[in-house]
């Protein structure tokens, strides 16, 4: 377990600087929203959680797709299913490598993000804190995407389509959270919410992600 | 313990490809596995493997003693050979590496990321991750591919010591390995039109 | 089928055998098509033409006929494709299988039915053709898991393999649609949208000259499900059979 | 050349319906916009016009990820490279087949998104014009960016670094004319802009492409 | 018109790997590349496949006129086999397939789908591919990886009978293909440490 979790570490850092890109991607999201919606300042700060949130959902999107098609096209996962580990642990600590290589990074520069939306000041904690408590919940369903399109050609979007809307609890309970910390109205039901969703599906769907892999391998 | 097949059938992409298949693996020997492409090697050793099911019969003495090397390597290309070889080594539990390093005379290209190694070069890589496995059942996928014939020396030593620890292996291949072993052919188990082993497209015709 | 189960030919199981089940579905198919596009066809005559129009809102109301069933029979076919997948990974049916794969366009038209009729309702009603009202979005995300569904079908190359990979994706796709409802039920109960009450009003309240229709038109919607259903799993029966047979041709030269 | 954009389109048709995905992921990029910011009809109308062509330009980018990628994995493009064909009409022709299987169909549906966005009436035809004068750039810079990134692995989110600040005039002027039709505003200059850098593009990029595409295959 | 080699060297990632190789490969003549694992085989036919520059040295009369075959196979696994040779031949405008298909016995798998090929059909359709390019020079990496007895012998007519169309063919291998051919070693154009060639990081030593 240990021995993946390194390795894939290794691997996010030295393939091409995997550990940036996904933050490098929020970045430019978030640089070009005002492009997208112009300039007005006002706009920007109502939009600002909403924004930050659907920029870390698509990072953290785009970074999934090769999370397993690369081991699937080399030929490690099917060593990986012969192997004594069992699968559903393997797909954790991928999941896991995942997050620390994607999610953590993202959390951190978020507040910093904010500033360029002119996010009021009171709305970083809660951005940050929402992040941090979604984002390994949108780890853990894109590990469950990633096995379920292994194998498939071009899989990368049938993968988005297919995670997105499991996407959709994760997104609405995690801007809300930030939307109202912004506002500086109260944000522990969403906050609540967001952390049973993430704790029931890091106890959950490792499983059904292992048995779809083991299903695409075949 | 033996791996023993008994009456397999397998199909590929919902269609029958073998059908009847008896055969035994015993500890201590090597089996070459013939047949002409398309024949159903890959198919066999992948069943073995446990990477696909059988449509009827039975395989045993098989389960967690499998080392299994398919057609591509599972070699990590942004990984020195040492960190790919330890990587195997800590999921298998089996220990050091440096037997297998050795065994493919691997020291010289031991700090090379896997990227830049030429073709064969890799390959030693892939068969070297076998000796990290600790397995005793090996299943090779024509293991010997874009081995020059010093590789491929290497390759039968490796074999036969594995043998003699009372290991055995199943080699699927085309060419002539220079290994004493008993020769399975394939090709009188070829599914027939009439095959009905319970193929999973049976149920329609 | 795997080989050797013995099945009780009077068991229901017995139909999950393909060709036993085309039989079955040559036969009903005749009876279960006429039945529904007669209850479809006076449930929509009487609606439209034999009940009076609304006081508030005048004849927009007759819209009911198609948008209520084609709703329910959006969410009942996502339902029993749940239902399907999972007869299909614990007891192994094909047929069980394929009608789940058979359902899900069904499906699909129906929201997409739901959808633009309400959309097209929502304009005189509410002044706009979209508000992201919690049933409405609700539905669009329904739409959505539809979508993946269908296109994992279509992605996939071995149809057995398919029909695993789908059927996990209905069971957690299920969960999550449930989720996703109060999740969306919650998100926009903050910002009190004026446009989300007519919605909630249930079909009892409806009064009884427009509720019987309405129901025929239920029931009639309901079997034009079943009776798709039947027909799209026998065209994909005979699909899967081409498809062997075709196989085992070009394997055989 | 013409083998080459039949064989294109006939693979993103096979190959798991490449040809409804990008759509898809519009879809549900517009889906979530209102998730992430909030359902306030009048925020929701501000920001419409550049949330579909921010939503466009991110559907383009994630399918471009594999335009060459897949090529080159299974050795096609070494061969290409080595066959008659000039090596810069054959990526034209792979981004106008990557145009005509994303790009098109999402100008088409992006007057239907907008009504969910509440995007005005007088919004739709500026919005499918925008697009349709913008999204040929998109694919074109996109081929370039596909071209760069070809043998990295995970290239594909270092290519959406790559590309997305390539991408930023051509958004500019496409959401600022897109921005100014919805509100009834002169939209001819920002136009004629965007008309400029698509001629420009098309007419100068495949060269690049091609170029670094040889030094990338070395 | 013969193709010319005259004292090349060539790198590698930055290493020279060869140098000072001189050959030539006349028309209507095959040449059996040799070598060790890591010899530089595959670098020296991606170099006159035109892929890679030499650090020095030329290479005459190969412009336009080599089909080369590398380790991959350059077939589209979502096309079927007929469709990936009519892509081919289209690209190349040399023509029908059929001789093609009939040279490497495809033709009962002429309407499947590249994707459901064994390691060997997937191999032969790769081969069939060079047939419709009607390139002269064949440059082939390995090309008999994965083939049956029966394909390899296939191969070799294939080989044979455009050698006698005045083509010819530089091919790298391990295995013995049964070909008429002269044999060129490259273990004795391998650069060493002092090797001073132009290599790209040379200014930096
Ligand atoms: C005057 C406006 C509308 C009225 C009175 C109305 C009424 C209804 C009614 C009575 C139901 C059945 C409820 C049930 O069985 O639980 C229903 C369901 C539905 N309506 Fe509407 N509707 C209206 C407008 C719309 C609009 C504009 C849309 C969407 C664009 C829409 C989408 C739906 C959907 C998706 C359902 C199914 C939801 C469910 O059953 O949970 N409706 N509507
Ligand atoms: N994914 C697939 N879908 C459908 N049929 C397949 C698939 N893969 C292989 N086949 C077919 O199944 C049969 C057995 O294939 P298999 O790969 O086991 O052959 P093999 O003996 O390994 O051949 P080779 O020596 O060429 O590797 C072949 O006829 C092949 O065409
Ligand atoms: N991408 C690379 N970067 C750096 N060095 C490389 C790279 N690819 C190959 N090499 C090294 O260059 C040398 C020549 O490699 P090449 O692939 O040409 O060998 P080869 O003769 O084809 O061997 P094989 O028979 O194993 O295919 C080898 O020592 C190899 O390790
Ligand atoms: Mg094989
Ligand atoms: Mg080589």
């Amino acid at each position: 377990m240990k021995a993946l979790l390194l390795r894939d570490l290794r691997l996010a850092l030295r393939a091409g600087g995997g550990f940036g890109l996904a933050l490098a991607f929020f970045l430019i999201v978030i640089v070009l929203v005002p492009f997208a919606i112009g300039p007005d300042p006002e706009l920007l700060r109502a939009v600002a959680p909403g924004v930050l949130w659907l920029g870390a959902l698509l990072a953290c999107l785009l970074s999934l797709d090769r999370l397993l098609a690369l081991d699937f096209e080399d030929g490690t996962l099917e060593l990986l299913a012969t192997a004594p580990l069992p699968l559903e642990g393997a797909l954790t600590i991928k999941a896991l490598a995942h997050w620390l290589t994607t999610g953590l990074p993202l959390v951190i520069v978020s507040s910093v993000l904010g500033v360029m939306l002119g996010l009021p000041s009171a709305g970083y904690l809660w951005v940050v804190v929402s992040l941090g408590l979604g984002t390994p919940a949108l780890s853990v369903i894109g590990t469950f995407g990633a096995a379920l399109t292994v194998g498939v050609k071009r899989g990368g979007l049938l993968m988005s389509l297919l995670v997105l809307p499991l996407y959709v609890p994760t997104l609405i309970f995690g801007a809300e959270a930030a939307r109202r910390g912004a506002l500086g109205l109260d944000a522990t039901t969403p906050l609540l919410m967001l952390a049973g969703i993430t704790c029931g599906v890091v106890a959950c769907m490792p499983f059904a992600s292992a048995a779809v892999l083991r299903m695409g391998l075949r | 313990m033996d791996v023993q097949i008994t009456d397999l059938s397998l199909a590929r992409g919902g269609v029958p490809v073998l059908a009847g298949v008896t055969m035994s693996l015993p500890a201590g020997q090597a089996v070459i596995l013939r047949g002409p492409n398309g024949a159903g090697k890959t198919t066999l050793l992948r069943a073995i493997a446990g990477l696909q099911p059988a449509l009827s019969g039975r395989i045993t003495g098989a389960e967690d003693r499998i080392a299994y090397a398919a057609h591509a390597d599972g070699v990590k290309s942004m990984l020195t050979v040492r960190e790919n070889l330890t990587f195997w080594a800590d999921v298998f539990g089996a220990g050091g590496i440096d037997a297998a390093i050795e065994a493919y005379a691997l020291a010289p290209l031991a700090d090379r990321l896997a990227a830049t190694l030429s073709a064969g070069q890799k390959r030693r890589l892939g068969l070297a991750r076998l000796l990290v496995t600790g397995r005793p059942v090996w299943v090779l996928d024509e293991p010997t591919v874009s081995l020059d014939t010093g590789a491929v020396a290497m390759f039968a030593d490796a074999v036969r010591a594995h043998l003699a620890q009372g290991g055995s292996a199943l080699i699927a291949t085309h060419i002539d390995l220079g290994l004493e072993a008993e020769v399975f052919d394939l090709t009188p188990f070829k599914a027939t039109a009439t095959t009905q082993a319970g193929a999973t497209d049976e149920a329609f015709l | 089928m795997p080989s050797g189960r013995y099945i009780d030919p009077m068991s229901i199981w017995s139909y999950a055998n393909p060709v036993k089940f085309l039989t079955l579905s040559a036969r009903v198919q005749p009876v279960l098509w006429a039945a529904a596009l007669l209850s479809i066809g006076i449930g929509l005559a009487w609606g439209f033409f034999g009940t009076p129009d609304d006081a508030r809102q005048g004849s927009t109301v007759k819209i009911i006929y198609l948008h209520v069933p084609a709703a329910l029979m959006a969410i009942n076919a996502w339902f029993m494709m749940l239902v399907a997948s999972l007869i299909w990974l614990i007891r192994r049916h094909h047929v069980s299988a394929l009608a789940a794969k058979a359902a899900a366009p069904v499906g699909v038209v129906m929201t997409l039915i739901a959808l633009v009729t309400g959309a097209i309702w929502g304009q005189p009603m509410w002044g706009t053709w979209w508000a992201w009202d919690p049933r409405l979005t609700s539905f669009l995300i329904l739409f959505l898991f539809y979508l993946g569904y269908i296109a994992l079908w279509e992605a996939v190359e071995d149809p057995d393999t398919a029909a695993d990979l789908t059927s996990v994706l209905c069971l957690v796709g299920s969960v999550f649609a449930v989720l996703s409802r109060y999740a969306v039920q919650f998100w926009n109960q903050g910002l009190h949208q004026g446009t989300s009450v007519p919605v909630a009003t249930g079909g009892r309240t409806v009064a009884d000259v427009f509720f019987y229709p309405l129901v025929l038109c239920m029931v009639g919607f309901a079997l034009l499900f079943v009776a798709l259903v039947f027909t799209r799993t026998s065209t994909e029966i005979r699909l899967r059979r081409a498809a062997a047979l075709r196989a085992r041709a070009v394997r055989e030269v």
